[in-house]
């Protein structure tokens, strides 16, 4: 796994607000990246960055060994397919897509060969001489997407790229850019602040809060081993439990005391971070509550029940144990499920 | 950016060009010599002589009188004309129509109102001039109020319904609130477009009404006295002024 | 749409209808004994061609209440007075050829002269002018003639004598002479610098009057009907076509502003009061022509605006120092009447628009 | 609104039926049908000054165009909140009185006026330029009177153009100018057309700047339908000039829908 891009030690300042804290991330080649954050936690100011839309107040972005902190955005190996498409309202399909070459002054012939087989490969080759605003939805992010890859750049940066879909088009999509990017070798950095989206794309995600990467890791990872509490419960559903463990047992603040036998150190301020599928409803549970809330999702069901453990907790039953909402209830846990998560 | 510095210097350049002569005006209402081009002295004659005018005063009394009467009008006019373009006609041609007023050529508009009103022996004055104004300061409201009205949510007008306001209630409650910048923009739009309107004013104005624009090209015409730079300067003035306070409550409407 | 279609074709047809009925009517008779103080009386005149309190002055000998309006010049006032429908206008000021058109429209009032008592203070010369022989619709306010006022410090040893110094003049004042741009006094200086009448109507004289102020419009600094006294004082011009009165607000500011009627003859301008025949205040107008002629009133009324008044008595009483300082005030009744006097022209009147419109645009 | 709509289109209707009928003899009208005002139109004499006028008016958009623009473009680059103070400074002359603005040129530009006494007193030339009651001062002087007028529609094109449209381009290796030619201009290109008919037509139709600043000298299709009501009083052929004056701006009104379409590709 070679490094293609290493981004170190990145820090940029709108009005003394830092948008990038000392951001520093390696992508390799062919990868298939995902920035994942809440907005305003810096994402789209490191996608700008890379595209060189933006300067850096502090840092190096290395691509391919080159700094390019000084390289202008249209000479970058790089491009980006923004949000909103940007497609331009006065060009046809082809001339979009055609845009970058023409740019590069490529000959007419490839140009034409290079864009044709470009839109029959996204599913757009009966397109060609369309206007952008005739399109659906999902036909111009197809057009968004082959504009930015058909100059071959190292990287493809997307932006939040299936937040102007429907959820139909949007799972479609998912497979397609996953297939595109098998497709074009080219290595995808996708920011989005939906974690779904970013965790069935995504060979390895970026967690961003508040101008900082708070872990880097794949998908699995993330979720079985958050590295803080922050990402814990950014990704997936989970009950963070905070107290400190002493002999086997998770003291909570309030005094209620709850089972945890897994490894730390005694007396250590810890969060306990349970899944929903590690709690279980069940009659001989020693922990009592009332259900305040059901969500049913078909195979299964989520339920919030209040346990006076200072915050509600989240389990999963299944359909045929549905509560009602007000109805009494009885969990436990294994000690040793769940994850122990300290403050970064 | 270096493209803003380059552009920077045009902006710069722009606001001379345009400033230049309105500065040129303001220091020669100063100047004590009746000539305009021969600075003899600091003096403020020109202002206490432009108070002692009487026919200045009077013209100022009636570009008021027809600014404020033409700004209540077509302010009302203009809301209702754009919503009726807006929601309840789908021609293009009678949109176009309803602004035409707005783009049409002054000298042509005026000419037109002055054969109607004389077609119907209307005795020409201050009515015909706030009539004349309104028609087409309504057009500028209409086509600043009909921008609004696109961007409001029209699910806004149905909520109000749907939590048991009456249309009318709505009108008054929902819709006329969530215009307000359009119609304090529309309003003072309509007000300095009608206190500085001259053709339209020259054709269907009476004899014994002039406004104050009617005023200054008499003066500008007969001899350049420096009374004209002080009134300009006094005019200038009060332009700031309006256009201070609609920036600051269009703001503050805009916040509500 | 269809009530609109129906407005529409009313208004228009109205149109039509006040259209045709807008001349003919008779003369009701006035009465002696009206009460003037109910009266308020509308006059519009010249811009500066009057006392600036006469409206006051009027106000407390008569009773009336009175208001001036200003007009620029006898085009704009016709206008006015033209458009059909009432302009509220009671008297207007215009000149002698315009005054003969609005008779001839049927627009004025035949003067009732018994409410007049002070028309006998009148010139006897001006009793007898061509474009309304014995004063029926309109009375004499003030006359004089046209001439080129000029820089005399600044064209010493070439003082012009001649419209040909106007219109074609020396290389050292190219670009430094104004020209009136009212259409009978755009003519005056090319017709009577060709010996032709100031009314002629004969299209090949004509013509050439064209080609002479195309030839002079080269030389020109603008055509200026209103400041160009300012400009003579402020030395952007040096010679200005003008009317004799206008010419001496140049001269109080600067002696050496001189004025001079050419060899070749000028006109005779007289610009009268008219009484509207729509005016609702017809008692109040005739005494206010009446006030007029008041011979120290009139004398008052020359005083301030340093034109001649055609009225003897007026004339007489007069500051003497006026007479000395502007020129023009010492013309005799006799001297105005060997110039030519200006007259309706009629069909004409498009021709010599036409012209003008070549001239200013050519 | 049928009765709102009917008094705007009222006075159009009855120049439109005016300009059929015949002049008077002492003004006013003679009820009875001619063409001959159409005719007349024709002239040489008359088309000459349409010329003139359209010559000069096209000056006054061309100027106002090549300054209006890198003006309008520079606002949009500024931070919001100075852009709105920059629109203000635009229209603040706007909103002075049209007459007083026009009569500071004279004062500018008079052979005794500052431009002339600057130009002397460095001695760049030893004397006065004719500089006003010329053809350049009445360009000059509608040039400023309507500059703003083509700054803001160009403003408000520009605003309303996706930020992202630009970055795209540079991103896929335009060069910043080459992002404002293909993609900043085209996409600008119905607001400026605004831009050039609100500058163009009331150039055409003024009459004031002419007589201010041209001296009489310089005769426009505005001067010459205002002097055929006030002064000819031919009341017939002025409006078949007012609305002639009328059908060309429906014309370039057309046009410029017929662009913006066409660049657009909708309506």
């Amino acid at each position: 796994m070679t490094v293609l891009l290493d981004i170190h030690n990145v820090s940029k300042a709108f009005d003394q607000l830092a948008a990038l804290d000392n951001v520093s991330l390696q992508i390799h080649t062919n990868e298939f990246f995902a920035i994942l954050g809440p907005s305003g936690s810096g994402k789209t100011t490191l996608l700008r960055a890379l595209a060189g839309f933006e300067s850096l107040d502090s840092g190096q972005i290395v691509l391919d060994g080159q700094d390019v902190a000084d390289v202008p955005p249209n000479e970058r190996p790089v491009n980006l397919m923004f949000q909103s498409y940007a497609l331009f309202p006065h060009m046809t399909v082809f001339d979009n897509v055609a845009y970058g070459l023409r740019r590069e002054k490529r000959p007419q012939g490839e140009i034409a060969e290079r864009v044709t087989s470009l839109l029959a490969t996204v599913g757009l080759g009966d397109m060609a001489t369309r206007r952008t605003h005739q399109l659906s939805g999902g036909q111009k992010q197809r057009v968004a997407l082959a504009r930015a890859i058909v100059k071959r750049p190292k990287i493809l940066l997307l932006d939040e790229p299936l937040s102007a879909l429907d959820r139909k088009v949007r799972e479609d999509m998912q497979l397609e850019l996953k297939r595109l990017q098998h497709e074009v070798g080219i290595t995808f950095v996708v920011v989005t602040h939906d974690q779904e989206e970013a965790m069935s794309m995504a060979d390895r995600i970026a967690v961003m809060d508040q101008g900082r990467v708070e872990q880097v890791a794949t998908p699995v990872e993330l979720y079985k081993n958050p590295g803080n509490p922050f990402v814990a419960n950014f990704i997936g559903t989970s009950t963070l439990l905070r107290g400190h463990l002493s002999s086997g047992r998770l003291h909570l603040t309030n005094g209620v005391k709850v089972p945890c036998s897994l490894p730390s150190e005694d007396g250590a301020e810890i969060w306990l971070m349970l899944r929903p599928e590690d709690i279980s409803q069940t009659p001989a549970g020693a922990i009592t509550g009332t259900v305040i809330s059901t969500n049913f999702y078909g195979p299964n069901c989520l339920v919030v029940a209040e346990c006076g453990l200072e915050i509600p907790v989240k389990y999963l039953v299944g359909n045929s144990e549905v509560p009602r909402v007000g109805d009494a209830t009885k969990i436990s846990w294994a000690g040793d499920t769940g994850v122990v998560v300290r403050a970064s | 950016m270096t493209g803003v510095g380059k552009l920077g210097w045009v902006l710069a350049a722009v606001c001379f060009f345009l400033y230049a002569p309105i500065a040129i005006v303001i220091v020669m209402s100063f100047n004590a010599s009746k000539i305009p081009f021969q600075w003899t002295g600091f003096s403020t004659k020109w202002y206490s002589e432009l108070f002692a005018n009487a026919s200045v005063l009077e013209g100022l009394r009636n570009s008021l009188i027809v600014g404020v009467s033409t700004m209540i009008l077509s302010v009302v006019l203009g809301v209702l004309l754009a919503i009726g373009i807006t929601r309840h006609s789908t021609s293009s041609a009678v949109q176009a129509l309803a602004l035409a007023p707005a783009i049409i050529p002054d000298l042509a508009l005026a000419i037109g109102l002055l054969a109607l009103f004389s077609a119907i022996s209307f005795p020409l004055g201050l009515t015909t001039v706030i009539l004349s104004h309104t028609i087409f300061c309504m057009a500028f409201v209409a086509a600043i109020a009909r921008g609004r009205i696109l961007q409001i949510d029209p699910a806004l007008e149905e909520a109000a319904l749907d939590l048991g306001d009456t249309p009318r209630g709505v009108f008054f409650r929902v819709t006329v609130p969530s215009l307000m910048p359009a119609i304090i923009a529309g309003a003072l739009l309509a007000f300095t477009l009608s206190f500085d309107e001259f053709v339209i004013t020259f054709f269907t104005n009476g004899p014994s009404t002039p406004t104050l624009p009617i005023v200054i090209y008499s003066m500008v015409r007969f001899g350049v006295t420096p009374e004209i730079n002080a009134l300009a300067s006094l005019v200038l003035l009060f332009s700031v002024a309006i256009v201070l306070i609609s920036q600051r409550s269009v703001k503050l409407s805009q916040s509500i | 749409m269809s009530r609109t279609t129906i407005s529409l074709s009313v208004l228009v047809g109205s149109t039509l209808f006040l259209g045709a009925c807008a001349t003919g009517g008779g003369s009701e008779p006035l009465d002696p004994n009206a009460d003037l103080s109910a009266q308020n009386l509308v006059v519009s005149n010249w811009a500066g061609y009057y006392p600036e309190d006469l409206a006051t002055a009027f106000e407390e000998a008569v009773g009336s209440s009175m208001t001036i309006t200003n007009h620029a010049t006898n085009e704009e006032i016709m206008a006015k007075l033209t458009a059909g429908g009432d302009s509220g206008i009671d008297i207007a000021f215009v000149s002698g050829q315009f005054a003969q058109a609005l008779a001839n429209q049927d627009l004025i009032y035949e003067l009732d002269k018994s409410l007049i008592p002070n028309l006998a203070n009148l010139a006897p010369e001006a009793d007898n002018l061509s474009y309304d022989p014995g004063n029926k619709f309109s009375v004499p306010y003030a006359w004089g003639t046209t001439g080129i006022c000029y820089r005399s410090d600044l064209m010493a040893g070439n003082e012009p004598t001649s419209w040909m110094d106007l219109l074609r003049p020396d290389d050292m004042y190219k670009g430094k002479v104004t020209a009136l741009a009212t259409e009978r006094w755009l003519m005056l200086p090319a017709q009577k610098a060709l010996g032709y009448s100031v009314n002629t109507q004969d299209e090949g004289e004509m013509n050439e009057v064209k080609d002479l102020l195309l030839e002079a419009k080269g030389n020109l600094l603008a055509y200026d009907d209103t400041t160009f006294y300012s400009r003579l004082v402020s030395g952007e011009a040096v010679m200005t076509v003008a009317w004799d009165g206008w010419c001496n607000y140049g001269t109080i500011e600067n002696p050496d502003i001189k004025f001079v009627v050419p060899s070749e003859g000028s006109d005779l301008w007289v610009d009268t009061m008219v009484v509207l025949k729509s005016s609702k205040n017809k008692e109040a107008a005739h005494a206010f022509i009446n006030f007029i002629l008041e011979p120290t009133n009139h004398a008052w009324v020359a005083e301030n605006i340093l034109y001649k008044v055609p009225n003897q008595a007026a004339m007489d009483a007069v500051l003497p120092g006026l007479v000395g300082d502007f020129p023009n005030m010492g013309f005799t009744a006799a001297q105005l009447l060997g110039y030519e006097g200006l007259v309706d022209l009629g069909n004409a009147a498009a021709l010599y628009t036409r012209l003008a419109t070549e001239i200013t645009s050519g | 609104m049928g009765y709102v709509i009917a008094f705007m289109v009222l006075p159009v209707a009855i120049i439109a039926t005016y300009s059929f009928f015949q002049r008077g003899q002492y003004g006013g009208i003679v009820y009875s049908l001619t063409l001959d005002n159409f005719a007349r139109a024709l002239d040489s004499l008359y088309v000459g000054i349409l010329g003139t006028s359209v010559a000069l008016s096209s000056t006054v958009t061309l100027l106002a165009l090549l300054i209006g623009f890198p003006t309008a473009l520079a606002i949009t680059k500024l931070q919001p909140q100075h852009q709105n103070i920059a629109l203000v400074l635009v229209i603040l002359p706007f909103w002075t009185n049209f007459l007083i603005r026009t009569y500071a040129w004279i004062v500018l530009l008079s052979s005794e006026g500052l431009l002339n006494q600057g130009l002397l007193g460095l001695g760049i030339i030893s004397d006065p330029l004719a500089l006003l009651y010329t053809p350049g001062a009445v360009v000059m002087g509608l040039l400023y009177a309507y500059l703003p007028l083509m700054v803001l529609p160009i403003y408000a094109a520009l605003s309303r153009i996706d930020p992202s449209l630009r970055e795209a381009a540079i991103d896929l290796g335009a060069s910043r100018f080459t992002a404002l030619r293909q993609v900043v201009f085209p996409l600008a290109i119905p607001g400026t057309l605004v831009g050039c008919v609100f500058v163009f037509v009331p150039s055409v139709g003024n009459f004031i700047v002419p007589e201010l600043l041209g001296g009489g000298k310089t005769v426009m299709v505005g001067n010459l339908i205002r002097d055929q009501f006030l002064k000819a009083r031919d009341w017939p052929f002025g409006s078949v000039l007012a609305i002639a004056m009328v059908v060309m701006l429906v014309l370039l009104f057309a046009l410029q829908a017929r662009i913006t379409k066409r660049v657009l590709g909708q309506g």
